[in-house]
């Protein structure tokens, strides 16, 4: 008896197994495998794996709206090298294992020709080192956080303006430039568990610590928290001039309504994250005003091909696109600029080097203002700094592209 | 009642001659099943279908480790990932921080996987069943809390990338076949070390501790040293694979190594296969890694693949908690065996009386 | 309200009812068993005739309380047919049996034990919701039963075996039913606290409670039994009074233990 | 045959739960190579007696020794090792293991070596199916415990007990739910068991067997020895007559 | 640690044990009544509030009023799976079998709300959410004020029901003995699966109270089911004043350490205890003498 089950179970365990390579070998196979053999009417097909399901899912579902907006334009003006442009877009479950898997199979089995980078750094990391061992060029859109650059990956590029460490340049410089009395002396600074939240608010936090401004309260919280109120707590208690608050949404959205329970009320709150989202009013209320954030992007910015990009987006959704949505349609300008000007579009080493040499050595003109990069695909530029002014979030600084001028000290939330 | 008075001949099942033919039979389904691995990388069409090999077999290797201790004692984990986590973090930090060479860094991992293992189970084995699973639960929460938080150590929510053991010469498909046959030695051994366990004194007491504990124990058999031999073999195992898998794949963050749902997938894919079998694990891994892999391309871009995994889970529980090929066979052979004992029974009580009247 | 309408409590069995009437509780023709196992009752019939203690006795596995099982509704029989009281109740749930009369007692501990004894012996009348009958009926097992009523806010686990044993034959008795079943009652007992069970045993019957009785201890059942039937294999073989079986060396030598009766 | 060694024996064994002492200071010396008797009332301690003899429960004072060594509050399975085999009130098999396999589980020596040694070896199979013809249940030896009957699982668990080779056998109840018949049977292998040099401590409500069987009666009330002697001596002692058998 | 910010996390800590004590009371219900332990339990606790925030997205009315729709639904829901999931475990190992089937209840669970509501994290907006009153330097959350009566409401309701009523009685009687209980024409079936109905009932006035104040995502629940899990453990398995007492005690415990150790290793203290409780007491502090066994 034990004999004949063990022997089913082998046999059966081998059978699946057989099936198994049988069934996922892709039915398509070979189709867009032949490299350079592509004729002009071939489609350039390019892979991306996104968190569509799970804890990325709604950054992810941004990044698809403008991966899928910068497609539809490229094929509604001709496409690239005079080819039109496939997306193929499959889910990773926000799940690094997954994720991985996905730009394996996209560059194995489906045989694409380009790849796009995923969202959230904690997937960045695996899919670009996948990418490198296929020698694919890897333009990202949202792996802002500094240790994605230490990794070493040469084929990496992040198509945003700064890195997450760089955000507040551009406060750090106004803050310190404030006369003596209006200069905080204290700092608060609460930020999510994660590499790109605590990324932007140790940036600041580091810059002003260093002017010999005192941290009196440095909290970090797990990504699944959801009670505020001990930090919100000890943050009041602090009675900290400057909040600095690193988040992704709702966590953020959940700090500010704590702290606004225990009655604190900061000169100047910096949050990166929840506030450029566009819910943020909705959920906070009348009580945005004064509330500064970071921002890699925003509709109104006025670089040349901005333009076309809002009115094309807004005609498709009828909203304007988000920093979400800009950083994919971003990353698909920067890879479409290396397209055209090596003029290869195929998974051969060769072409790819090509497009990962050229982009170390230019500069790309983008929605976000004109990129370039350093070795490690680190962007040269700095993030714009917004605040809610008068229930609108708009733009502060740096001056030269600013549309209202900064509010100091903020008014009581 | 018609046997009653009429002699049954229904002779208990005879087994002392073992039937050669089983016998052949089953090493022809061995080898067969050796072949196919060996065989599978040259079959695969590309290195992605490789590379699902190279999932499929850690699976293997978590759940056949995993019915180490779920299979022989009944205690069951739904917190191995906090095992296999460690192995992998354990492997990857020994080679960053030490400087060891990566497989002796493997093993090394599994041993402090396998230290570590002691006073959890001192913890949670001193009481039965419900503790446990709490326990295993808790531990995986707890280390997904730590690891994350734990930034100068582990490289904290920013990941910790794992040096590759082999050079940067040894391209990517490559790779994917060398795991893919490390990851089948693991297997062997796993599958090697339950069968050896399952023969023995050891093994029979573990059953033993399954079906009943103070039973056991006043048998002479040292329970709670067993319960923990199995839990820290188990441990080991489910640490090697979780380092091997985290040399293979290069990239470690604390959300995915300590993850529950990896954890289910062990328990589900020993379950379905059948926790009282040698292969029933491996099987439960093959049809539920490939399930996971088809799903995922039908209906990847919905959270459907969560309710699949409890779906099947609760079916399973339900309706097979002893897995599809125990459940099949039993169904067959049961109602034959069952009867046939009470017929005998019926008829020893019967010729019993009739000694008694005489 | 659920049990049969009882209006007095008087110890008497309804006067009406001579000794041949018909019996209480009858069982015909019973096979019954468990899951796919094969039968455990293959044709089965006893009766129990009102006042009147009747024991089953017989080898382990014989089916002894299955037997009690079918009666008390608890496993359904395969066929057979179950009258209490000359009303078909087969296939009936034990709550719709202990309305129509039939109350059981299962074999080992089955008090609550973290209750009180007084909560204990009220939820024996669970099925009853008129107050003052409840009241009337804890009035007559607390007198039945005197322990009961001195014991009465202690947790009825802290209570000795055989006093557990009490207060389940109070508890049972709280629906005021036509028969009561107990499963091997003296099982687990000391001598002592046998000897009291048994005594309550025909207390009960006294009482107006016909009793069908399982036992183990078949010899010593059977003393405290009017009627005996000695089950094997599934079927009652003999039936007679008590006495006439405990007399019968065949049956001493078969069922009873070899040895004659001599210890006390 | 009473050697220079002594067999079970407590001195002042005391056991509390919650309060209610089970076993109130009881001072017991059994008989090597006898078959003892240990009756009393019920909750007069005697299961946590042997629970605690056998390291099911540590007593909260008190010691126990066996055969001149101190045992007390070592692990079930050290005593067991000892030479103390033990069967449950309730009878208790492993129901999904088959009745070889049950008996084989108490096969369980020193040594790592020792245990990851095959249990289906031809030494220990051949004893345990010797065990199982011997309390006439070897036909069965491939079935499921569960599927066999209550008696039949009250023999097997005797042969599984006998399987350590024990020199003193505790045995609880063992007549308690089982058929005069089978009674006799288990008396008989009693006594052939005795008769191979093993000691017995047997609690039992059965009076007639424990009078017919045993050689030293020991009567628990609340907790301690109230009478021990002969089964005769111990009938006629007043205090038993009043404690124990109510008259 | 100043004087302010110690009374601040003291009544914070009291409020969020509030919270705690009422869902450990339903988990530790089922695991009394049919020795199952229930780790959908928190899962649920999520759906009530997805509920409670889908009802006050669409109707624009109180969450609070969701309790009417969600507590009877959830009671019903509760019955049908004692009834007819749980119900078909083997007893033999009822406890192990049923922490897996709730188990894939509750992954079920996770998987349905994120497919229709996805997984962005949602908070219900109310005119009050940033309300609070100030006693004595102490500011306190109108929202977690709501919550907290809530809690001690519904624990004091159960307490009551379990104790005084007729259905009570039949409750503890069913988990004392369930042979017994059906002898004396307890419908021991039902009673398990209202007593389940009961447990669910709790989750449903739970997740509403929760979503009050917080943030809701499908996969929140795994961070409520560890210290649940915690408490039940500390506080004796079964045993309802434990789970309340541990369940307080813990609260208060974790809040007062957030202040020096931060969020993260705050949280640990519940796993703290719960390995503390298995090696000291593995029956826990509380009663729960059915914890030795299971």
């Amino acid at each position: 008896m034990r004999a004949t089950r063990r022997l089913t179970v082998a046999a059966i365990a081998a059978t699946t197994a057989l099936t198994l390579s049988a069934c996922l070998a892709n039915p398509n196979e070979g189709g867009n495998q032949g490299e350079g053999t592509d004729g002009p009417d071939d489609p350039i097909v390019i892979g991306v794996s996104l968190p569509l399901t799970g804890d990325f899912a709604e950054p992810g579902k941004g990044v698809q709206r403008g991966y899928e907006a910068w497609a539809k334009h490229v094929n509604e003006n001709g496409g690239l090298l005079g080819r039109q442009v496939e997306l193929i877009i499959v889910d990773d479950q926000s799940n690094a294992d997954r994720v991985a898997s996905d730009y394996e199979r996209l560059i194995n089995q489906d045989g694409v020709d380009l790849v796009f980078g995923p969202f959230s750094t904690r997937l960045v990391v695996p899919a670009a080192q996948v990418a490198q061992d296929y020698g694919f060029l890897f333009v990202e859109p949202a792996g802002a956080a500094a240790e994605v650059f230490e990794q070493g990956f040469g084929n990496l590029f992040y198509a945003a303006p700064a890195i997450a460490d760089d955000h507040y340049n551009h406060l750090t410089e106004y803050i310190l430039a404030l006369p003596e009395d209006e200069l905080p002396e204290s700092i608060a600074v609460a930020s999510m568990d994660d590499p790109f939240a605590q990324g932007t608010a140790y940036g600041l936090r580091d810059a002003l610590a260093d002017e010999g401004i005192e941290v009196v309260v440095d909290e970090v919280y797990p990504p699944n928290t959801t009670d505020f109120s001990g930090i919100a707590a000890k943050i009041a208690d602090s009675d900290a001039d400057l909040l600095i608050v690193g988040s992704q949404y709702q966590d953020g959205v959940n700090l500010i309504v704590a702290l606004q329970q225990q009655g604190y009320q900061p000169q100047m709150a910096a949050v990166s994250g929840a506030p450029t989202n566009a819910e943020f009013p909705a959920a906070i209320g009348d009580k945005t005003e004064g509330i500064i954030a970071p921002t890699g992007y925003t509709p109104s910015a006025p670089y040349p091909s901005n333009q076309e990009f809002v009115d094309f987006y807004t005609a498709e959704h009828d909203a304007p696109p988000a920093e979400d949505e800009a950083n994919a349609w971003t990353t698909g300008q920067v890879v479409a600029a290396a397209v055209e000007a090596v003029g290869c579009a195929d998974p051969s080493p060769e072409c790819q080097e090509q497009l990962v040499d050229w982009l170390h050595e230019n500069e790309v003109e983008t929605v976000v203002g004109p990129l370039s990069w350093d070795a490690d695909g680190r962007p040269q530029s700095a993030h714009l700094i917004q605040q809610y002014v008068d229930g609108e979030i708009k733009i502060v600084l740096p001056d030269d592209v600013k549309e209202a001028d900064i509010i100091h000290p903020k008014p009581e939330w | 009642m018609p046997n009653a008075s009429s002699p049954t001949a229904a002779p208990a099942p005879t087994r002392s001659g073992r039937p050669t033919a089983a016998r052949v039979a089953r090493i022809a389904g061995l080898l067969a099943l050796v072949a196919v691995v060996l065989l599978f990388p040259s079959l695969a069409p590309d290195p992605f279908i490789l590379s699902v090999g190279v999932v499929i077999l850690s699976y293997a290797v978590l759940a056949t480790s995993w019915n180490l201790v779920g299979g022989f004692t009944g205690y069951i984990s739904l917190g191995h990932a906090a095992y296999s986590g460690l192995g992998g973090y354990a492997t990857a930090l020994l080679i960053l921080r030490t400087g060891l060479d990566p497989w002796l860094a493997l093993i090394a991992g599994g041993l402090i996987v396998a230290l570590i293992a002691i006073p959890v189970g001192i913890a949670s084995l001193r009481v039965r069943g419900a503790s446990f699973v709490i326990v295993s639960i808790a531990l995986v929460l707890i280390l997904q809390l730590t690891f994350q938080s734990w930034h100068d150590f582990t490289g904290g929510s920013g990941g910790l990338r794992v040096p590759r053991p082999f050079g940067t010469e040894v391209l990517r498909p490559e790779q994917h076949e060398r795991f893919f046959y490390l990851h089948a030695v693991l297997l062997a051994l796993a599958l090697l070390t339950w069968w050896a366990i399952e023969r023995s004194r050891l093994g029979a007491g573990l059953k033993a501790i399954r079906e009943d504990e103070d039973k056991a124990q006043a048998l002479g058999v040292p329970t709670f040293a067993y319960k923990l031999t199995a839990l820290v073999t188990s441990a080991f195992f489910t640490a090697l694979g979780g380092g091997l898998y985290a040399l293979w794949f290069g990239y470690l963050d604390p959300i995915f190594q300590f993850s529950i749902l990896v954890g289910t997938y062990m328990v589900l894919m020993s379950l379905l296969g059948g926790v009282r079998s040698l292969f029933g694990p491996l099987l439960g891994a093959v049809v539920v890694g490939y399930a996971v892999e088809v799903f995922k391309s039908q209906y990847g871009d919905t959270q459907l693949h969560l309710v699949a995994t409890g779906v099947l889970l609760g079916l399973v529980v339900l309706f097979m908690p002893d897995g599809v090929i125990p459940a099949l066979t039993s169904f067959v052979n049961r109602r034959r065996r069952a009867a046939s004992i009470r017929e005998v029974s019926a008829e020893e009580l019967a010729n019993q009386r009739e000694e008694a009247a005489r | 309200m659920a049990s049969e309408p009882t209006p007095e409590l008087s110890p008497e069995p309804s006067a009406a009812e001579g000794p041949a009437a018909e019996p209480l509780l009858r069982l015909t023709n019973i096979q019954a068993g468990y899951g796919r196992a094969a039968l455990v009752l293959r044709g089965l019939s006893v009766t129990v005739a009102p006042s009147s203690v009747v024991c089953l006795v017989g080898p382990n596995g014989a089916g002894k309380s299955t037997v009690l099982k079918v009666a008390s509704g608890m496993l359904k029989p395969r066929s057979g047919q179950v009258m209490v009281d000359g009303e078909d109740v087969t296939g009936r749930t034990p709550q719709q049996l202990l309305a129509s009369g039939l109350s059981h007692v299962p074999q080992g501990h089955s008090v609550f034990p973290e209750m009180t004894v007084a909560e204990n012996v009220l939820l024996g009348a669970y099925t009853v919701r008129d107050r003052s009958l409840i009241a009337e009926r804890t009035e007559f097992v607390t007198t039945l039963f005197p322990l009961v009523g001195e014991r009465w806010s202690a947790l009825a686990g802290a209570l000795s075996g055989g006093q557990q044993k009490q207060v389940e034959f109070a508890r049972s008795l709280m629906v005021r039913p036509k028969v009561v079943l107990l499963d091997e009652p003296s099982m687990g007992l000391d001598p002592k606290a046998t000897a009291i069970v048994f005594e309550q045993v025909q207390r009960m019957r006294d009482a107006g409670t016909a009793v069908l009785l399982v036992e183990q201890n078949a010899r010593r059942a059977l003393e405290a039994a009017d009627v005996g039937c000695v089950l094997d294999l599934g079927k009652v073989h003999i039936t007679g009074p008590a006495p006439d079986l405990l007399a019968d060396p065949r049956l001493a030598q078969l069922y009873l233990g070899g040895r004659p009766k001599e210890v006390p | 045959m009473t050697g220079s060694q002594g067999s079970v024996a407590t001195q002042d064994l005391t056991k509390s739960f919650g309060g209610v002492r089970a076993i109130d200071g009881a001072s017991v010396a059994f008989k090597e190579g006898e078959i003892n008797a240990l009756i009393g009332p019920n909750g007069s301690g005697k299961t946590t007696f042997f629970n605690c003899v056998t390291g099911m429960i540590r007593p909260d004072a008190g010691t126990v020794t066996y055969q001149d060594r101190d045992v007390t509050g070592l692990p079930p399975h050290r005593i067991a090792r000892s030479g103390i085999g033990r069967s449950f009130q309730l009878c208790r098999v492993f129901p999904r293991l088959t009745v070889l396999e049950n008996v084989l589980v108490a096969v369980q020596p020193h040594g790592l070596l020792q245990r990851l040694r095959g249990s289906r070896n031809a030494a220990d199979v051949g004893r345990a199916r010797e065990l199982l013809a011997r309390v006439g249940i070897d036909h069965l030896e491939h079935a499921e415990a569960r599927d066999i009957s209550y008696g039949q699982q009250k023999l097997l668990e005797l042969a599984g007990v006998l399987m350590g080779d024990p020199h003193t056998i505790m045995l609880d109840e063992p007549a308690g739910g089982v058929n005069p018949a089978l009674v006799e049977r288990i008396a008989d292998l009693v006594r052939e068991l005795n008769a191979e040099g093993r000691t017995f401590i047997i609690v039992e409500h059965n009076m007639e067997l424990v009078m017919g069987l045993s050689d030293h009666v020991v009567v628990f009330d609340r907790g301690r020895p109230i009478a021990q002697g002969t089964p005769a001596v111990v009938q006629d002692d007043p205090l038993v007559l009043e404690a124990y058998l109510g008259v | 640690m100043t004087g302010a910010l110690f009374a601040q996390s003291l009544v914070l800590g009291v409020l969020l044990g509030g919270l705690y004590a009422l869902l450990a009371a339903g988990l530790t219900l089922y695991f009394g009544v049919m020795r199952v332990v229930m780790i959908a339990h928190s899962a649920f606790l999520i759906l009530a509030a997805y509920l409670a925030w889908y009802f006050h997205e669409t109707s624009g009315l109180d969450p609070l009023l969701s309790l009417v729709i969600t507590v009877p639904l959830f009671f019903v829901v509760g019955y049908g799976m004692q009834r007819f999931l749980v119900s078909r475990l083997r007893p033999i190992s009822l406890t192990t079998m049923s922490v897996l089937l709730t188990f894939a209840i509750a992954l079920t669970i996770e998987g349905l709300l994120g497919f229709v509501w996805t997984g962005t994290q949602r908070r219900v907006q109310l005119g009050y959410s940033g309300t609070s009153i100030e006693v004595a330097g102490v500011s306190i959350a109108v929202v977690k004020l709501i919550a907290f009566a809530l809690a001690a409401i519904s624990l004091g309701a159960l307490f009551v029901i379990l104790r005084k009523t007729s259905f009570g009685r039949a409750l503890r009687a069913t988990t004392q003995h369930p042979e017994a209980a059906r002898l004396v024409g307890i419908d021991t079936d039902r009673v398990a699966g209202l007593g389940f109905g009961l447990g669910l009932a709790t989750a449903a006035i739970g997740g509403t109270a929760l979503a009050l104040d917080y943030t809701i995502y499908p996969s929140l629940h795994w961070h409520w089911i560890g210290p649940l899990m915690a408490i039940i453990v500390v506080g004796g398995l079964g045993s309802i004043p434990g789970a309340a007492i541990a369940a307080l005690l813990l609260g208060v415990a974790a809040s007062l350490l957030q202040v020096p150790l931060g969020t993260t290793w705050a949280q640990t203290v519940f796993y703290l205890a719960l390995f503390v409780t298995l090696m000291i007491r593995p029956q826990g502090f509380f009663g729960g003498r059915l914890a030795q066994r299971f």
